[in-house]
């Protein structure tokens, strides 16, 4: 984990509608760091009074260089901090704290085929992690779900990395994909794929998480999801990114953060 | 950290510069960092070297553990943040077996935040922290107002506030520091009746109560319904506090309240703090401290002060 | 301001979705300017339309006129402000005579607000008013932080509070609004005393104190040493009290502390009060008020309220 | 006076030390609004939530267009919100509230000799004034000090507008002009020259102000200064810009704004 400056090498705004928009936005750091799928960096435009707190953004790609290291990330622009940062140019400097949290399990992966969910923007803490999956062989292919095709953040570079037979589109409004929940296809998939083993990885809005993990346990299919909460800090001192975790203790659970014993957790571990 | 203190004081140098005694410990700098925003002190080990600290006051320690209030817990507002983490901590006793142990090694004043609903729990929590070695004072929460149940009620009435700092003083081997809360109409009367009734020190101030609610879903935003706002917002209501309590007591006091930057603890101590503690810059800029350490071993040799503690209580009014 | 007006709602629609009554006073709308903040109302003439707002609270008048404090009497701090501007005023008598027959003109509610350093003196300024044509309440500043005599104490002390309440409700043929300060232990305590006394409605909240000094000069950056602490730094206190008042008091509340955009006075709204007052705001965004008002009644429309009035109080914990 | 929003057309940072920067901020308006010398305008980027208040900015220069109005200003780099002022880029939007206060007394001025009195950045609040001065044929002559030349804000446009012959310069540094206050050449000019009428204005930090006053009732000279106050309204409705005014109650003073009685001010009305 290190603190440092980071420099914009890019900062590219889209917007699927008026309400929701979204940017890409690309660090140059000095620091080499271990860039692990799942984990997340806090970011903040340097020197900006407000908002006070970064934002937790996870890896969306990253590239390595012999003097310096390239990091990728996809932000949707909803309140101050995102607002903050979609106002950064190239060459601007941001505060940079990673990198943070745990990663995917992927030694769980091996033998197994590999079905990444994501919703929104949430598909940004799945690419990392498909990458992984490729360059171990372990097939993959990923259910990607959002309000409109706008919304499906990173698609082009899923279909590019997996091929277009392996993803799975599903939208509300119809405007890509199926029409719905990507929940739908997944569990079509499913119905028709009952016979090889099966994991599930996970990251989008709470409720599409809680439908992955109870469609994962009707399937008795081992699923991680990659959590979302308010963080103060990113890095453990604040515990205000409590989540409920199963424990035998009278209430039966316990609170642990998603900073550090995730963001990555067993959906069977999760007190839901 | 290394290669940048080089660039500035050395580190002798410096504590030359800052060491100051409060309550007859001996802070390598007046620069500590507050309970609830460093954790147990190691989890900031990876970003700042613990050695260079004055000082580090715990996450805030129960005799039993506490699981702490549902999520949402933290709610960030204009210039600051509201908490409500309802002091989830693992407990005294593990605190002394785990955290202690690895804590201790490290060359700074260890003090645990300690609270609970009645004074017995108090020194129920004492009394396990008394058997820890390595501990320099502890520092009494009697303010925290996240907590529903009793706690607050301490920090508002004198009498309470003079009577569980008296049970402690009787029952701890090591002196005890006083946290006061800025939700009272006086916060010097309640700083008299805690220094006449034996603290060693006095930490101003604790969070301000505040509250925000969700416009979209019209319920609050943090599930304890009501928090404890910290933050740059809170600074000028916190230097007011230390002002006035620094003027009705002798006993040394801790300034807090939005501190982020050598500016604004140099302001604290103007105000009348013997020494300062960090707190919610930990989580926006870790190296806040270390910071701000720096910057007044500048201030002394800029200001040819032998020693920081010329410039407490200098404020001219 | 017209040309903005007509994109929006149109104002006779507005005022059906906003209109409210308070204290048997119907208000176009629930925004309103705070005391101090506005001056005497037609210093904003020329920034915005005056009939569009609910209510003008002006600057707080004394029997006599007042000179104020010496500068400096602001400082900005982050996320607020503070003051100690010393309540300098013109006098009861000349607002009457000078600033009223023009303030009247406007289709708009006016609302003196009134201070005083004992009873009579309130008497005394109100006694001035009774006079006056075109006013339609009165608030008593019973808790501006700003006056080191008196002043504050009436705010503090609920016998004191409920006293000044009493005797100004009896000499006023005019509602009595009564403004609480958050700079004590029990708001809940104070306004439920200031209820039983008569007052009509309450407003919540006068600015929070604090202090700022200046390092370089080692001087309170305020001539007057300490000030009020104003802006979104405190709106999370000022949510957080107008949530506590109107769950203890049966009489309407207008919410006050850092309101600068609709979702701000949503938050206050849903948080309980009946209306709100824009202050700080009115400085670095004049128009905010107005901003506001057409937020409030797109608002309605877009949720199918009949009235905002709906609104109020609707906090779920 | 109006509250709108201005387009940054221009803005140059310079230094004179590292402690001493300034920019030089040009904003175009739609609206071409009356811009008289000794005015003002309340500033903020569009926008910022930090800080809070607009800074007050005395008019420097300003052109007419057939569809707009340009006006410059120049601010030292001192704390927050001037640094805010310096991280504006062209095409940026500036919350611009203008005209402000009230103007220097040109009648005052007429048949007599008009000698501006500057003190570092408070130079910005005299271009207009010298400019309307030749226009009116007033003899003019400017002295400017700062603490070194970098610090002599606008010198080439007032030699250009003056000519140098009438440009007296002082810094403390010695780098340019005269050695020492500005208040000494300005002296030293009165010595010679007490023969025909002459009248001052005078802009700049406190202490050079009061020794500008003292001077002038020496010399029985009328003066007019421009003053600066903390302000967070800049148009009458906050009464934070207090400043002492002569006045015949018991104390002997009340307390005037400087937003709207002022800025400028008689020296001799003044409760110094
Ligand atoms: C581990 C982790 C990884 C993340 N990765 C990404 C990412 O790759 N891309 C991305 O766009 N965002 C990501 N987020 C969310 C991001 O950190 C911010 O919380 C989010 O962008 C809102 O910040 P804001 O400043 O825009 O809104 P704020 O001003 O903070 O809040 C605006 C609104 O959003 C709500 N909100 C704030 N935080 C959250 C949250 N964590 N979850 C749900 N609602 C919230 C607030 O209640 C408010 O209504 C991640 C969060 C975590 C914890
Ligand atoms: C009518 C008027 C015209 C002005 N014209 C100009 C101009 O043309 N160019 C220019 O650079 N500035 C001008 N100013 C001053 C400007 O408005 C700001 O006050 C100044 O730039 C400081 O703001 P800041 O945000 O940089 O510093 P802040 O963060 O506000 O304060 C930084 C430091 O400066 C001190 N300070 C703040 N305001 C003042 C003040 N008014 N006087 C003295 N010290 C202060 C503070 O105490 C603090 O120590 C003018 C002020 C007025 C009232
Ligand atoms: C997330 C959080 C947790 C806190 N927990 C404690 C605690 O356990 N015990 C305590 O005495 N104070 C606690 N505090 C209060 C801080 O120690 C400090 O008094 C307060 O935050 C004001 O300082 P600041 O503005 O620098 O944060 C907590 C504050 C925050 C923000
Ligand atoms: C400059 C200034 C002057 C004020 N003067 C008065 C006053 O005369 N009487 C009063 O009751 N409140 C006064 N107030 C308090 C405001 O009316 C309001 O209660 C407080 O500022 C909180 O609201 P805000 O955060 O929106 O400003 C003043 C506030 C400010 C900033
Ligand atoms: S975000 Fe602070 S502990 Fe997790
Ligand atoms: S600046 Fe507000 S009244 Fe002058």
């Amino acid at each position: 984990m290190i603190d440092t400056i980071a420099t914009v090498e890019l900062n590219i705004l889209s917007s699927s509608t008026a309400a929701r928009r979204y940017g890409r936005l690309r660090l140059r750091l000095k620091e080499r760091i271990p860039v692990l799928p799942g984990q997340f960096a806090m970011l903040k435009p340097h020197g900006s009074p407000e908002p006070l707190l970064r934002r937790a953004m996870a890896y969306y790609r990253s590239e390595r260089y012999a003097d310096h290291l390239s990091v990728e990330f996809i932000y949707q622009i909803l309140g101050r901090g995102t607002q903050a940062l979609s106002r950064l140019r190239s060459g601007d400097e941001v505060d940079f704290l990673g990198s943070l949290g745990n990663t995917f399990d992927l030694k769980a992966a091996e033998r197994r085929e590999a079905l990444l969910v994501a919703g929104g923007v949430g598909s940004a803490a799945l690419y990392l992690l498909a990458e992984e999956l490729r360059q171990r062989q372990i097939p993959a292919r990923l259910f990607i779900g959002g309000a409109s095709c706008g919304d499906l953040c990173g698609l082009e570079d899923f279909i590019h990395l997996l091929g277009s037979q392996n993803v799975y589109s599903a939208t509300m409004d119809g405007s890509y994909g199926d029409q719905g929940f990507v929940t739908a296809p997944l569990e079509n998939y499913l119905q028709e794929r009952r016979s090889e083993p099966i994991i599930i990885f996970a990251c989008g809005p709470d409720a599409m998480l809680r439908r992955v993990a109870q469609i994962a346990s009707e399937h008795a299919i081992p699923a991680q999801v990659s959590l979302e909460s308010p963080m103060a800090c990113g890095f453990g001192i604040c515990v205000g990114c409590a989540v409920a975790v199963k424990a035998d203790c009278p209430e039966g659970f316990i609170y642990k953060k998603v900073c550090t014993d995730g963001p990555v957790f067993w959906s069977e571990e999760l007190h839901w | 950290m290394t290669s940048k203190r080089e660039d500035k004081t050395s580190h002798d140098q410096q504590t030359d510069l800052l060491a100051i005694e409060i309550a007859g410990i001996r802070f390598n700098n007046p620069v500590t960092t507050a309970s609830g925003t460093c954790g147990y002190g190691l989890e900031m080990a990876e970003l700042i070297d613990l050695n260079r600290l004055g000082g580090i006051f715990t996450k805030g320690l129960s005799a039993r553990p506490m699981r702490g209030n549902a999520p949402w817990r933290i709610v960030e507002t204009h210039g600051g943040m509201l908490n409500a983490i309802g002091l989830q901590n693992i407990g005294a006793r593990t605190f002394v077996m785990e955290k202690l142990p690895a804590l201790r090694q490290y060359n700074t004043r260890i003090i645990p935040n300690v609270f609970g609903y009645t004074v017995e729990e108090y020194l129920e929590a004492i009394e396990i922290l008394e058997e820890g070695e390595g501990i320099d004072a502890y520092e009494l929460n009697i303010s925290c107002p996240n907590v529903k149940a009793g706690g607050e009620s301490f920090a508002n009435d004198a009498h309470l506030a003079a009577e569980v700092t008296a049970a402690v003083k009787r029952a701890a081997r090591r002196p005890v520091i006083v946290k006061l809360s800025p939700n009272v109409t006086d916060i010097a009367e309640i700083a008299r009746a805690v220094e006449a009734s034996g603290a060693d020190a006095l930490s101003v101030i604790n969070t301000v109560v505040g509250m925000a609610i969700d416009i979209h879903t019209r319920r609050p935003r943090l599930a304890n319904v009501t928090g404890g706002l910290s933050g740059p917002a809170i600074k000028p209501i916190a230097v007011r506090c230390v002002f006035q309590v620094a003027r009705a007591v002798q006993i040394p006091v801790f300034g807090i309240g939005g501190i982020a930057t050598v500016e604004d603890a140099l302001e604290f101590i103007i105000a009348g703090a013997s020494a300062i503690q960090v707190g919610t810059a930990n989580f926006y800029d870790p190296r806040a401290s270390v910071k701000i350490i720096d910057g007044l071993a500048e201030y002394c040799q800029r200001h040819s002060l032998e020693n920081i503690r010329e410039l407490v209580g200098t404020v001219e009014v």
